[in-house]
């Protein structure tokens, strides 16, 4: 399972092997979420900050 | 004012007696109307499936690809003119508008929504053509002549966006300072357990929202009713293919909310 | 008052420069839209054929049948919605209607027409979903906001009607008291043995009327031409393709008619 | 090939034996025009009064 560091707390975020992109990861050590972003090959954290449509639930 | 939400149910069914019963009560009314049913055939004939993102918490609301709001458009504004052309033969003058005309209902498109997906994942996809309403000039929509409303926004660099018809009349409800909302559709009311909910008040739409019995399209209703209450309308969930629909509904009949 | 007609061809090919020239010229402009080419990619996507009916004098019109009509008003709706969105992100106030919204455009279903059938004979047959205009309100289609109008018309009734855009320009110019009416689509003008014709006169589009270049769309386009110009409008036929469509237009490039 | 009776002088019309619903048939004594109408395979002519869409041709 590949891992990618947490720009928070440095730990290490593990990512599902058969990640998609958009997929939505935590950092075990200081619980800060991701939106893993996959182009070209290459496999990048975004921090979820919220602006996403829930549909209110 | 009153907002009137026709369902796609409704116009699909049989739209004839809500629009007899606009000729009633058209003076102090916004008509808002959907069109989903009518948008699959309209998709069917055209060669494209209709498809759905789940999101968290259950509901569940179309994927609006290029194509998909191509026929969306079609769809709803074909509906919007055969309204339209019915309540002018039964006397009412009526006219027909998407959010792009006047500006009148802006969105921005949700660029970024929370789904889950086939494997039961959490994941942030692109939203497509559909947009989150970000103002309804209300004041455009006061009659006469009677506004018969598309489920149409339009984003600030004009392009069309998918709405829901449902938050739509929230919206309109609100901007228009409506103290009443109607929505019909081909069903009498809310049912839990089999049985019609004939009165509710904002706790027990809270409630309703937890049942098992409350899903999807019912599930996006509720939450559109518990908003309304919470900002002081009454809102009435009825049925629209009886007589007289719109008259039943003003007077309490299907499952009237209440504020207290 | 100016009114100017953009044709399905223009909408088809590329709308920006007479969308972005409206911005200019919406003030003291109403503007009727046609749709043709846009609605038969529309039937072709619903499995639907295109089926014209051949007149006496050759002129050539659209079988509209019940869902050639539905197609119809799906396809110029879409074309309308699509006109009055991008206005929108230029800032102009636009307002699409088709003849049913507040009854501005009612026509008389054509229950009989002429035909040349297939072996060369006359017949009169059913006219389908086809109307021929009867009135329009001009007083609801001065500006502010610009009023973007499709080419269906609402009978008593309250049905849906398909009219011809040409015709329909000419009918709101004429209820608006314009003095201008601008056609434009996607070619420079009338051409005549293979020149643009730049100047003509009543006498000389009767003698167009004539010519052996002048058949199907052009001859439909300059019979209205004919009408306009003998009721004292100013008529261009025009490329709406190119930038600054209108302005060129109203400076006279392209073919300029006078009454004179 | 079938004729029916002119309604204004009485005099034979014509019609084609392949003719079809709407068809405009004239009498060759008086010019009266009419369409002919095919309905349960009965033949009647209808006259033409003009009330017709000829696109102005
Ligand atoms: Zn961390
Ligand atoms: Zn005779």
């Amino acid at each position: 399972m590949p891992s990618l560091a947490c720009s928070v707390c440095g730990a290490d975020v593990d990512v599902p092997s058969d990640v998609m992109d958009g997929e939505i990861v935590s950092c075990p050590s200081c619980g800060t979420k991701y939106i893993v972003r996959i182009s070209d090959g290459q496999m990048l954290l975004e921090e979820f900050k919220g602006d996403v449509e829930d549909y209110g639930e | 004012m009153i907002v009137v939400k026709i369902g796609g149910s409704v116009l699909c069914k049989d739209p004839s007696h809500v629009i007899l019963d606009l000729a009633n009560h058209w003076g102090e009314c916004v008509v808002v109307h959907g069109g989903g049913c009518f948008v699959n055939t309209v998709m069917e004939r055209m060669g494209l499936t209709p498809r759905y993102l789940t999101h968290p918490g259950g509901l569940r609301s179309r994927l609006v690809d290029e194509e998909t709001l191509k026929a969306y458009v079609m769809g709803v504004m074909y509906l919007n003119k055969l309204i339209v052309a019915k309540l002018s033969a039964v006397g009412v003058p009526a006219l027909g508008m998407s959010g792009a005309d006047n500006a009148v209902v802006m969105a921005k498109r949700k660029e970024r929504v929370m789904v889950v997906d086939e494997r039961g994942r959490q994941r942030v996809v692109d939203g497509g053509y559909s947009g989150r309403i970000t103002s309804v000039k209300g004041e455009l929509l006061v009659p006469p002549p009677l506004k018969v409303l598309a489920p149409i926004a339009v984003s600030q660099d004009g392009k069309l966006l998918n709405v829901d018809g449902d938050t739509l009349a929230l919206k309109v409800a609100e901007a228009v300072g409506a103290r009443r909302l109607v929505l019909l559709s081909d069903v009498d009311g809310l049912f839990l357990d089999g049985k019609l909910v004939e009165r509710l008040d904002a706790a027990g739409v809270r409630e309703a929202l937890e049942h098992r019995d409350v899903v999807g399209g019912m599930k996006r209703k509720l939450s559109v009713v518990l908003e309304a209450v919470e900002m002081g309308m009454e809102v009435v969930i009825s049925n629209g293919v009886v007589e007289a629909p719109i008259g039943r509904a003003l007077k309490g009949m299907g499952t009237l909310v209440r504020p207290g």
